[in-house]
C-alpha cells in the first residue's frame, strides 16, 4: 500500500487538520468531526447537513460553504458518521428553521442518520432527510438494500444548498431534495480497485486486462466484469443503463462525468466527448456540465455518468453563486 | 450468578478476539462488502473494553459497550452493536449481580431490537444468522448450567455463521451482489460469533 | 496499461473533443490544437499563451479563460508543441499590444516557443517570453539543462493573467511573470510511475516500498529514491528544499500542495496539514492556499508543494477574478 | 551522383527503421528521459516518408522532411531534426541531383545548426554524440565512394551512440540526472545512428 499518509490510524484526525488548514470557508470540530462553515447561515434560513464515510473527497467536507452545505459529518474511511456526530452536526446548525439530512443511501449512513435525526428531534430541532440512491448498477428491489447513493448526491447538495440560501423552508426543501434525487441516475466502473488504509489492500483484484461495469464507491462489486475495452465502449456502457432507467427526452440535462480518484483529467476529457455523443444521438439535452473529481473513491481508477432531468427552477438554482472548496462559481 | 467482573472478563475477552482477528474480518468484508468491519469493531471495542471495566453494574456495562459502538463504531455495525447492548442494558436494574437467566433475557432482547432496526430475518446472511441461534440457545439451555449454556450459545453462533458462506445477501452491502455474494461466509456474523466464543470462554 | 481511452494514437484528438464539449469558456483549434478562450479578450490588451505537453491537466488548457491564459498549445503527451501551433495561437490572440510566452523550462519547450516566436515576430507580433524554472530538485548548474517548470507554472499564469486583465503592457508584464517566476520554488516527489499511453507501461520502475524524492512532472527521475516514509517525513523533504533556496521570511506567500494526478483529496490534505506546520515553525507566513490537482503527470500517486514569495501587487493580482475550469473565483 | 530517387529511399528506408524500433527508442527514453523519443519520431516520420517521395528536388525534398518533424513531431527532437534538414536543404540549389560532396557537406552544414540550435557539444550524451562524427566521416571518406563513405558514416555514428553509454548527460532531460545517467545509451543518438544505416543500406 503506497499512500501518503502517517499512519492508518491517523488519517481522518491527519486530513480534518489540513482542511482546517487549507479551507478558510470552513472550521473542523476535531471533537465531533464536523466540517462547518466558518460564516455561519443567517438566523431563519434551512441548513443542510450531509456527511458519511470518508474516501470520497472532495463529497462532502468540500461543499460545506455558501450555497451548499452548512455541515458535513466525517466518518472514518468509508464508515458512516455516527449519531453523536449527526446530532452534534444538527444541533449547530439549525438556525430555528430546521435542518436538512442529505443521506446516501447505504445500510449505515441510513441508520447512523436516523438515530441521529431521532436524539436531534428530541432535543427539538426540526429534522428531515434526503435519501439518494441514484446507481442505476443496482437493483431495486426488496432483495437489496436498495440502490446506492453516488456522485448525483452533488447534484441534490448544489440545487438544495442555493435554496435554503435564498430562504426556502424545510418542507419545500425536502421535496425539492426529492425531486432532484428522483430525476437523477448515476453509473459507475473502474479499472482498479481502491485500497482502504487500514485494510492495507486493494478491496478486490482486477487483472491487468479487465475493468468491473457497475462498481460501488466503497469498491463494491459491480455488475460485471469483462475486458478492458476502449472509451467510447465505456461511455456506452455507461449512458445506456441511465438512459434505460429513466426518460431523459424532453428535458434539459445537468450532466457530471465524474472521475474516481486516480484516473487523469485527460481520460475524464475523452471519456466526457464520447459521453456527449452517445447523448446527442440520443436527443438528450445538456444543459450543464461538470467533468473532474467531485464523489470519488480512495486511490480507485475509474468513472462515473451522472445525468439528472432539471426544470427550469432547478437549472436556476444550479446556476445559483456557489463557494465551497469542492465547487464554486459566481462568488 | 453473573457478576460484573464476569461481563469485564467477557468485554476484555471479545477485545482480545477482535483485535486478533480484525485483519480477518477486514479480508472478509473485501469480496462481499468495503474492507472495513475489522477495523470498526476495533475501533468499538478499543473504547468498550475500558467503559464496560469501569462500569459499577451490569447495566451499566451493557449500556458502556453499547455507547462505544455506537459513538465509535459508525458503518453498519456500529448502531447494530450499539442497539444490543443498549436494548439488552435496558431490561436490567441497576445491579452489580443477575441471574443467568435474567442476562439470558436480555441478551435476547438485544438482539431482537438489533433485527427490527436492520430489518434483517435469519437467512439474510446478517450478523443476525449467528445472533439469533445464539441468544435462542443460551435462553433454552440457561436453566442448566451458565458454563454450558454460553457454549451452545457459541455452537449456535457458529453454525449460524457458516450456514451465511451458502446464502444470497438480501441486506447491507454484499445485498448488492445478489446471487455473486454466495461463496462468501458473512463478517458480521462472524464476529457476533466471537462474541459468543468470548462468553463461552470466560465463563467456563 | 489501463486507461480510458480508444486508442494511443487518438489521445490527444480525443480529448480536445471533450474540452470543447465540457467547457463553454473555450473554443478549440483542432487544426492547429490549441485551446483558445470562446470569448476573446479586448483589443489593445496583452495576451497569454502557453502550452506544453499533454498529461499536466487542468495544466495548460484548463487555465484558459477570463483572467488568465488567452490559448494554451496542446502538445503530445509529455511532448511540447511545434512551432506552427505556437505561431498559430500568438497569432490568433494578439490584440495588438503583443504576446507573452509562459514557457516551462524544457530544451523542447524553450526551443519550440523559440522558433514559434521567431514566426510571429517575423509576422509582426510582439513577442516576450518568461522561462520558468521553479523545481529545486535539480541542480541548476552548466552542466544540466537547468531548472525544470513544474506547478509554479500556475502560479504566474494567474497573476500575470490578472495583470494582463486590468491592461499592463507587454513590457511590465513579462517583467511581473520575471519577478513571480524568480519567487517561486517547488518540489515534487513520487509514490508510482506515470505511464505514457504511447508506451504501454511505466516509464520507471518503483517498487512497493519506495518513493522518489525530485520527481519531475513528465517521470524524469528525481534526486534519489528511498524506501517509503509517512506524510510528516514526505512534507518535511518537500519544504526544506524550498526553504533552504530562497528566502521565505519576512513575505507574505502563497502556497500549493498540488497532485499528481492519482493521489486522492485525503492525502493532498493529510500532506497540506503537515506542510503547514512546518512552515509555520520556520515562521514562513501564508497568505494565500490552494490545494488539488493543478499541474499533473498523467497517473502518476505523488505530490509536490509549490511556495511563491507574494508582495501586496502579487496578492491582489492572485485575488483577482479569475473563471477558467481549472481554477475560478469572483466570477 | 545522389538522386531524388536515393534520397526517397533514404527517408523512407529511415522511416522504416523508425517503425520497427520505436517501442525500443521509447524504452531508452524511459530511464534517462520521459517515454516518447519513438512515438515522437515515428509520428514525424509517418508525415516525413510521404512528404520526400512527392518532392521534385533534393532541396524540397530535405525542406519537406524538415518541415514534417517540426511540425509533426514537437519535443526536443522535433526541432533539432528539423533544424537538421531544412538547414541542409538551403545548402543547395532547387536541383534533381547534387554531388555526393555537396550532400555530404549539406548534411555537416545540418549536423552543425543541429548542434548550435541544442548548444550541445559532443560529450554531452546526445543525438549530437553520433550526428557529429557521422557527418565527419562522411565527409571524409565521399572523395572515394558514397556507399563506402555512408558505411564508414554509419560506423561512426554506431560508434557515437555506443559511447553514449558511459557519458553523464549535460543536456537534454537526461542531464537532471547527472552521474546516475550513466550506463544508460542515449535515444537521440541512438535514433541519429538509424538515419545514417538507411543511407548506407540504400547506397550499397
Ligand atoms: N440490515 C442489516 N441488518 C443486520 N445486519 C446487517 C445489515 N446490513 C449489514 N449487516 C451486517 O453488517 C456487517 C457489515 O458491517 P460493517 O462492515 O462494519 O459495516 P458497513 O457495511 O457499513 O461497512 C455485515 O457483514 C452484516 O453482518
Ligand atoms: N540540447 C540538446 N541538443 C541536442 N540534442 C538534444 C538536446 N537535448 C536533448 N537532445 C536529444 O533529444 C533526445 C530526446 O528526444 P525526445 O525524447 O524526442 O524529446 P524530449 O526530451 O523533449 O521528450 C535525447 O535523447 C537527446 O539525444
Ligand atoms: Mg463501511
Ligand atoms: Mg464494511
Ligand atoms: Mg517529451
Ligand atoms: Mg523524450
Amino acid at each position: 500500500m503506497k499512500k501518503l499518509i502517517n499512519s492508518p490510524e491517523r488519517v481522518i484526525a491527519d486530513a480534518l487538520r489540513g482542511v482546517e488548514a487549507a479551507d478558510e470557508r470552513v472550521r473542523v470540530d476535531h471533537t465531533n468531526r464536523v466540517i462547518l462553515r466558518a460564516d455561519p447561515k443567517a438566523q431563519g434560513k434551512v441548513a443542510l447537513v450531509s456527511g458519511g464515510g470518508s474516501g470520497h473527497e472532495p463529497l462532502h467536507g468540500g461543499y460545506v460553504g455558501h450555497g451548499m452545505l452548512d455541515a458535513a459529518c466525517v466518518g472514518e474511511v468509508f464508515t458512516s458518521p455516527t449519531p453523536d456526530q449527526i446530532l452534534a452536526a444538527t444541533t449547530e446548525v439549525d438556525r430555528g428553521a430546521g435542518v436538512l439530512h442529505i443521506v446516501k443511501n447505504y445500510t449505515g449512513d441510513v441508520m447512523n442518520f436516523e438515530m441521529g435525526a431521532e436524539l436531534a428531534t428530541d432535543l427539538g430541532v426540526d429534522v428531515r432527510t434526503v435519501v439518494i440512491a441514484d446507481d442505476v448498477a443496482v437493483e431495486d428491489s426488496t432483495y437489496t438494500a436498495g440502490r446506492r447513493g453516488v456522485a448525483g448526491t452533488v447534484v441534490v447538495e448544489k440545487v438544495v444548498g442555493a435554496a435554503a440560501e435564498e430562504g426556502m423552508g424545510l418542507g419545500e426543501a425536502a421535496a425539492l431534495a426529492q425531486r432532484v434525487a428522483d430525476s437523477t441516475r448515476s453509473m459507475g466502473m473502474a479499472l482498479t480497485s481502491c485500497t482502504v488504509p487500514a485494510a492495507g489492500r486493494p478491496t478486490f483484484d482486477l487483472p491487468e486486462d479487465e475493468m468491473e461495469i457497475g462498481i460501488g464507491i466503497h469498491g463494491e462489486p459491480g455488475r460485471h466484469r469483462e475486458p478492458l475495452t476502449d472509451a467510447a465502449d465505456v461511455a456506452r456502457q455507461l449512458v445506456e443503463p441511465i438512459l434505460a432507467d429513466l426518460d431523459f427526452a424532453d428535458a434539459d440535462t445537468i450532466l457530471l462525468v465524474n472521475g474516481m480518484g486516480a484516473t487523469p483529467l485527460i481520460e475524464l476529457h475523452i471519456l466526457f466527448g464520447e459521453v456527449m455523443a452517445l447523448l446527442e444521438a440520443a436527443g438528450v439535452r445538456v444543459a450543464r456540465r461538470l467533468v473532474g473529481n467531485y464523489a470519488t473513491s480512495l486511490d480507485m481508477a475509474g468513472a462515473s455518468v451522472t445525468l439528472a432531468r432539471a426544470d427550469a427552477e432547478i437549472l436556476r438554482l444550479f446556476d445559483a453563486p456557489v463557494n465551497t472548496a469542492g465547487l464554486r462559481w459566481g462568488a | 450468578m453473573i457478576t460484573t467482573a464476569l461481563v469485564s472478563a467477557w468485554i476484555a475477552r471479545f477485545g482480545e478476539i477482535i483485535e486478533d482477528r480484525a485483519d480477518y474480518l477486514t479480508k472478509l468484508d473485501s469480496p462481499i462488502g468495503d474492507a472495513d468491519h475489522g477495523a470498526n469493531m476495533l475501533r468499538g471495542m478499543t473504547a468498550a473494553v475500558p467503559a464496560a471495566e469501569n462500569a459499577p453494574t451490569i447495566d451499566a456495562q451493557l449500556k458502556a459497550v453499547g455507547m462505544a459502538m455506537l459513538s465509535k463504531v459508525g458503518g453498519t455495525s456500529g448502531p447494530l452493536y450499539g442497539t444490543l447492548f443498549l436494548k439488552a442494558a435496558m431490561t436490567l436494574g441497576q445491579r452489580a449481580e443477575v441471574a443467568p437467566s435474567e442476562f439470558a433475557a436480555a441478551l435476547r432482547t438485544g438482539a431482537d431490537a438489533l433485527a427490527f432496526r436492520g430489518k434483517a430475518e435469519p437467512g439474510d446472511k446478517t450478523m443476525v444468522d449467528a445472533l439469533a441461534p445464539a441468544v435462542a440457545a443460551l435462553e433454552s439451555h440457561v436453566a442448566e448450567d451458565f458454563a454450558a449454556a454460553a457454549e451452545a450459545a457459541h455452537r449456535a453462533a457458529d453454525e449460524g455463521r457458516a450456514a451465511t458462506t451458502d446464502m444470497v445477501a438480501r441486506k447491507g452491502r454484499a445485498s448488492y451482489l445478489g446471487e455473486r455474494s454466495v461463496g462468501h461466509t458473512d463478517p458480521g456474523a462472524t464476529s457476533a460469533t466471537y462474541l459468543f466464543q468470548a462468553l463461552a470462554e470466560v465463563s467456563r
